[in-house]
């Protein structure tokens, strides 16, 4: 429990170092989704339509950007073979470092979602939909990502390829967190989509430290 | 197995083995059929020409890497079967620092305390700083460490490490004629109160009780 | 004693699998069973195609369109099931270290990927005279479109890895998360509403097609397997070949002696 | 059922998509085992070259 | 001259040396296209909209991800300092480097637009102004991340902080290029955002290399 | 701290001169008006304890930093006005190798001696390899390099390079015995055909003609 601590802590602290890095996930996903409407066009309702799915793929991208840095650095200056080397288990370093990975760059995006939704001309009960989707849905997304990140550890590219493998893997979270807010929109029922991305990352926190635990060590050898 | 019937001696006697250890890398052969043992209070400096496979046994020692045959014991026991236990004896000093850039060289050594599951307060980390000549700077990033500073931030590292077992790849690279002594000197006194020590380098090392391996 | 005797006799037994699991033991008789599963491809295949363009009656409803079934399924179903067999080679050479195991995963790949693409390519050329558009965003599209990326991540990733045990573990983690599509693709049709065909072919129900319709598309899919399974092995073979080529036994193959 | 050969080739007006799949379906298959084809003898003549440089490194050397 | 090529024959050797790294930027691009109707819903009509925005916004962050391998793997192992200290002027050297990019990045992306593009339904000749305005506008995505990735040259965190940078200096591309294809689709001309495209092209060309070169000498330094 | 060294030249050829040096990094001061002057076919050692500021005074006088105050000639003339000509004359190799993991160690060599605007044939770039022990290993990626074998691709460069000033940062670090023996050789040779070298290096150099600069 300690260790967990200790590697949140120090996660964050790398990132405070650097204050532009705690920021610059925040601003990507506000940059994004500002870009919809100029390449698009300024219709309102057209706008409202594609909210949800435009907000929730800013923030799949946004999570993918950060993630390199979850294993990447520490793998390239050995400090990862540290890691390993110390009696703690590989799985619970993994996990605080998927923590720390979503206090930087999962949950500033829940937070900053309503002032985008509201770009978009969403209503509050649009936006506090959006908000639990993504409170539920990024968390997933952080923990698939590093399965990725774990896996391209040292391959050259990696960061391209990591999205490649990585994106697939998130399409179950992007159709129901986005079918939620649309479904919502429209006055549909949407328990069942909350359930299913709440099974979604039970099972993801179940699976998921042990998956990327196993390819870290599979990366240092 | 299910009996098995321990006799580690009371005496506190570590061993570090390695029996019948074969390292392949690519499609060639580095060596076959390698045994190695060391005793508490005891030094092996391995040796060999530039590729030889010094920096992959001792990747092969800490369990980072696995032998394509052979294994390694600590006390008897494989170190594949319960890792944990022998990391908490073990530190490994590789050809990278392995230091965060953007942490100071006193949040470094905290850090690495706090993972090894060592109790260290600030003073004793300052401490260890000092003795190694990084006064006034324990508070700089290391990145604006130069290359010998670096260094010296391991050598504070290994002195407040409680581990018993040092396998060290090169640690003298990069060390000023003083330094070299000082760590000379951490080592000497390692291996005096009972420790293990595995080390590669390019010159003689003064040390007693030192073997050297010919790779 | 008994005990003894039991784990020792299960043990040779063992032994004789992991025997022909040896790449040197099973590089020969896979040369030996390449050319029958070749002939039986085309056996199977010949029958096939017979069946779907000579005997199988015109569509009521979508005309001689239809007949793209022929090949379009049983790519569709290849693409899942080479899936299944490769990730289940991946796991088991992750399990227990088996080289071979490892080597069929990455020959199956590639196929598996061009089993794919011919599922969305037939099914584009499909969709537009019967949807009038070649795509929609349909579930099962969509899935399979998925699976095309997880058959092309697996072998970006085993390609951009050089040390070849490092890549046959990372590829099987990947492999093994994916094996979540497949269910994905197969069930879409059931859980969500679209615009796809549901399965017609099912093991409780009456077969809702015509029979004969059945029995083409059934010899196609038995002439793809048969293929796939031939290209697999002159694949593996290729790989054995690569990754052992430092081997003594390789260098006494007759095929390699000058 | 086939009227004429034309009729078979025009397929009830869904030449393009009939044949384009079946087409696809034939050139993928066919390129496979040719692309495999060419690994292995690649090789395999990787090996045999080995093979005789060795042999020359053993003549020179004795 | 000859360093310009052995410059831009390096790039591509190290990329050709990871097969895959070839084709990733290219499966970003088609991933991304394809995860907006996934968000968005697969309404015929309202995708055909977005297209040309959705494609274009693809293509940005497809240049963008592969930016970071401009010159921050040469500038952590020292090459770059190398580079300078080559009796080549800087400006050879960034200029070979952009070329190199935009050959694995930017290329490939025209090429593949069409096929993009009929997933989400657009007719031939709106593919056709598509593709026009890639290959004027990708170029420019390349040359504009140049500086980018120079000033972000060992700053931790850097990739996002890039992105920051860059993607406000890319909003014009995206307005005149999505514009573009938009205008055809409505019937308008669209001879004036070919012009401006290929002034923004000019001038880029004219002028970026410079300033990148500036900014890779002060990161050296 | 103050310091003034220069080697007396015979014939008036290659002059590389530091004048009034002065570099501050961070709040410290490292070094002030430092004059040095090294011409043809000597050897400059620049000496030091860790982080004294010899990797800094290197870096000055490449150009790749600036100095606070002062200025760098190479042959009377400002390094800074003309760094082109004054680059087409250098070799410089810092704690970093700078080489393409990627690539292989002939790849490498042939890569840079493109930028360098060297000719390099095959042959020579083989043979290059070939005197550092590298035979064999050509057509290995980088990065299954040894740390040894990785400098020696360095030196393969330097040989290939027809640089009159090298500027060496450390250049002995992780070779072996031969390996050092080899480079010592190889700034003899270079020296005695009118070069200049400038070096780092916690132990001795035996080199004739080699001036020492403490700092
Ligand atoms: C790119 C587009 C398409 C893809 C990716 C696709 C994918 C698949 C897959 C994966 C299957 C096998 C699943 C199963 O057996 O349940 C399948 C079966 C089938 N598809 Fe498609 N399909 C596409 C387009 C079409 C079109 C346009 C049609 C017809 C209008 C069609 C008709 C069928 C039929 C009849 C089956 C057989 C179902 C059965 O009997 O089980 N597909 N397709
Ligand atoms: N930003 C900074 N703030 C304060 N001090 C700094 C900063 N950057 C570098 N330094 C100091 O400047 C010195 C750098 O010296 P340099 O790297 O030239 O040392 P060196 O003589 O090469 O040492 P070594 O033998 O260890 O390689 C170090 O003492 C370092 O602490
Ligand atoms: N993938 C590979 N293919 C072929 N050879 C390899 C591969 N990886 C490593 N090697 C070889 O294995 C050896 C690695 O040796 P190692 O790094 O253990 O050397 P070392 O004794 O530590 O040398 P140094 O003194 O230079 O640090 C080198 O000779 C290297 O060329
Ligand atoms: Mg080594
Ligand atoms: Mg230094």
């Amino acid at each position: 429990m300690r260790a967990l601590l200790a590697i949140i802590r120090r996660d964050l602290l790398l990132v405070m170092r650097r204050k532009s890095e705690v920021l610059t996930a925040l601003f990507f996903f506000v940059v994004v989704t500002s870009l919809f409407p100029l390449g698009i066009g300024a219709d309102a309702a057209l706008l409202r339509k594609i909210a949800p799915g435009v907000i929730w793929v800013a923030a799949l991208l946004a999570t993918l950007l950060g993630l390199h840095r979850m294993f990447a650095a520490d793998y390239q200056d050995g400090a990862l073979e540290q890691m390993a080397l110390s009696p703690q288990p590989m799985v619970l370093l993994v996990a605080g470092k998927i923590i720390a990975h979503w206090m930087v760059c999962g949950l500033p995006l829940v937070l900053l979602a309503p002032i985008i939704g509201i770009q978009f001309d969403l209503d509050a009960n649009s936006l506090s939909v959006l908000m639990a989707t993504l409170l539920l849905g990024t968390p997933v997304l952080s923990l698939l990502g590093s399965i990725g990140a774990a896996l391209t550890l040292g391959v050259r590219g990696g960061s391209v390829l990591m999205s490649l493998l990585i994106l697939p893997l998130y399409i179950p979270v992007l159709i129901f967190g986005a079918g939620a807010v649309y479904a919502n929109s429209v006055g549909l029922d949407i328990s069942g989509h909350f359930s299913l991305l709440s099974a979604l990352l039970i099972l993801a926190l179940a699976f998921v430290p042990w998956v990327s635990a196993a390819a870290v060590k599979i990366a240092i050898e | 197995m299910t009996a098995n019937i321990s006799t580690t001696s009371s005496k506190n006697d570590l061993v570090l083995e390695g029996r019948g250890l074969r390292c392949v890398r690519g499609e060639r052969q580095l060596f076959t059929d390698l045994n190695i043992r060391i005793t508490s209070g005891n030094c092996l400096h391995v040796r060999g020409e530039n590729g030889v496979g010094k920096t992959s046994l001792l990747r092969l020692l800490t369990g980072l890497s696995k032998p394509e045959s052979g294994e390694v014991f600590w006390c008897d026991h494989s170190i594949a079967i319960d890792p944990a236990t022998y990391h908490r004896e073990l530190l490994f000093l590789g050809h990278r620092d392995a230091l965060k850039e953007d942490l100071t060289a006193l949040e470094n050594l905290q850090m690495y305390a706090a993972l090894d599951d060592v109790a260290l307060s600030q003073e004793q980390a300052l401490a260890a700083l000092w003795r190694f000549g990084l006064r006034g700077r324990e508070n700089l990033s290391v990145n604006c460490l130069s290359a010998g500073q670096k260094r010296r931030v391991l050598m504070a590292r290994m002195l407040t490490r409680q581990a018993k077992l040092w396998i060290l790849d090169e640690p003298f690279n990069a060390l000023d004629i003083e330094a070299v002594h000082e760590l000379r000197n951490l080592i000497i006194e390692h291996i005096a109160s009972g420790g293990l020590v595995v080390l590669t380098s390019h010159q003689e090392v003064h040390i007693p009780n030192v073997q050297v391996l010919e790779l | 004693m008994n005990q003894v005797n039991n784990s020792s006799f299960s043990n040779s037994r063992l032994i004789n699998w992991f025997k022909l699991s040896s790449p040197s033991a099973f590089y020969p008789l896979a040369g030996k069973l390449i050319p029958i599963f070749w002939a039986l491809a085309a056996i199977f295949g010949l029958a096939g195609l017979w069946i779907s363009f000579f005997v199988a009656p015109v569509d009521a409803v979508q005309g001689q369109g239809y007949r793209i079934i022929f090949v379009h399924v049983p790519a569709s179903w290849m693409s899942m099931f080479l899936y299944l067999v490769m990730a289940a080679w991946a796991g088991l050479g992750l399990v227990f270290n088996t080289r071979l195991s490892a080597m069929m995963a990455q020959a199956l790949a590639p196929i598996g990927a061009w089993m794919a693409f011919l599922s969305l390519w037939t099914g584009a050329f499909w969709g537009k005279p019967m949807w009038g558009a070649w795509w929609v965003w349909d579930a099962r599209l969509t899935s399979e479109l998925i699976l095309l990326f997880l058959y092309l991540g697996f072998i970006a990733l085993q390609a951009s890895i050089d040390n070849p045990r490092r890549a046959d573990k990372a590829g099987a983690i990947l492999a093994l998360v994916g094996v979540v599509n497949v269910p994905i693709i197969y069930f879409s049709v059931k859980w969500w509403n679209t615009l796809h065909q549901g399965a017609s072919v099912s093991l409780t129900k009456a077969p809702a097609m015509a029979q004969t319709m059945l029995w083409g598309m059934l010899l196609m899919a038995l002439c793809f397997w048969m293929y796939s399974i031939a290209v697999g092995l002159m694949r593996v073979r290729a790989i054995i070949l690569e990754r052992e080529a430092h081997t003594d036994w390789v260098r006494q193959l007759s095929e390699v002696k000058n | 059922m086939w009227n004429s050969p034309a009729e078979f080739f025009a397929m009830g007006g869904y030449a393009l998509y009939v044949w384009s799949s079946f087409g696809a379906c034939a050139l993928v298959l066919l390129f496979e085992p040719l692309a495999v084809r060419a690994r292995f003898k690649a090789i395999v003549q990787r090996l045999k070259q080995e093979q005789l440089a060795e042999q020359f490194d053993r003549e020179s050397g004795k």
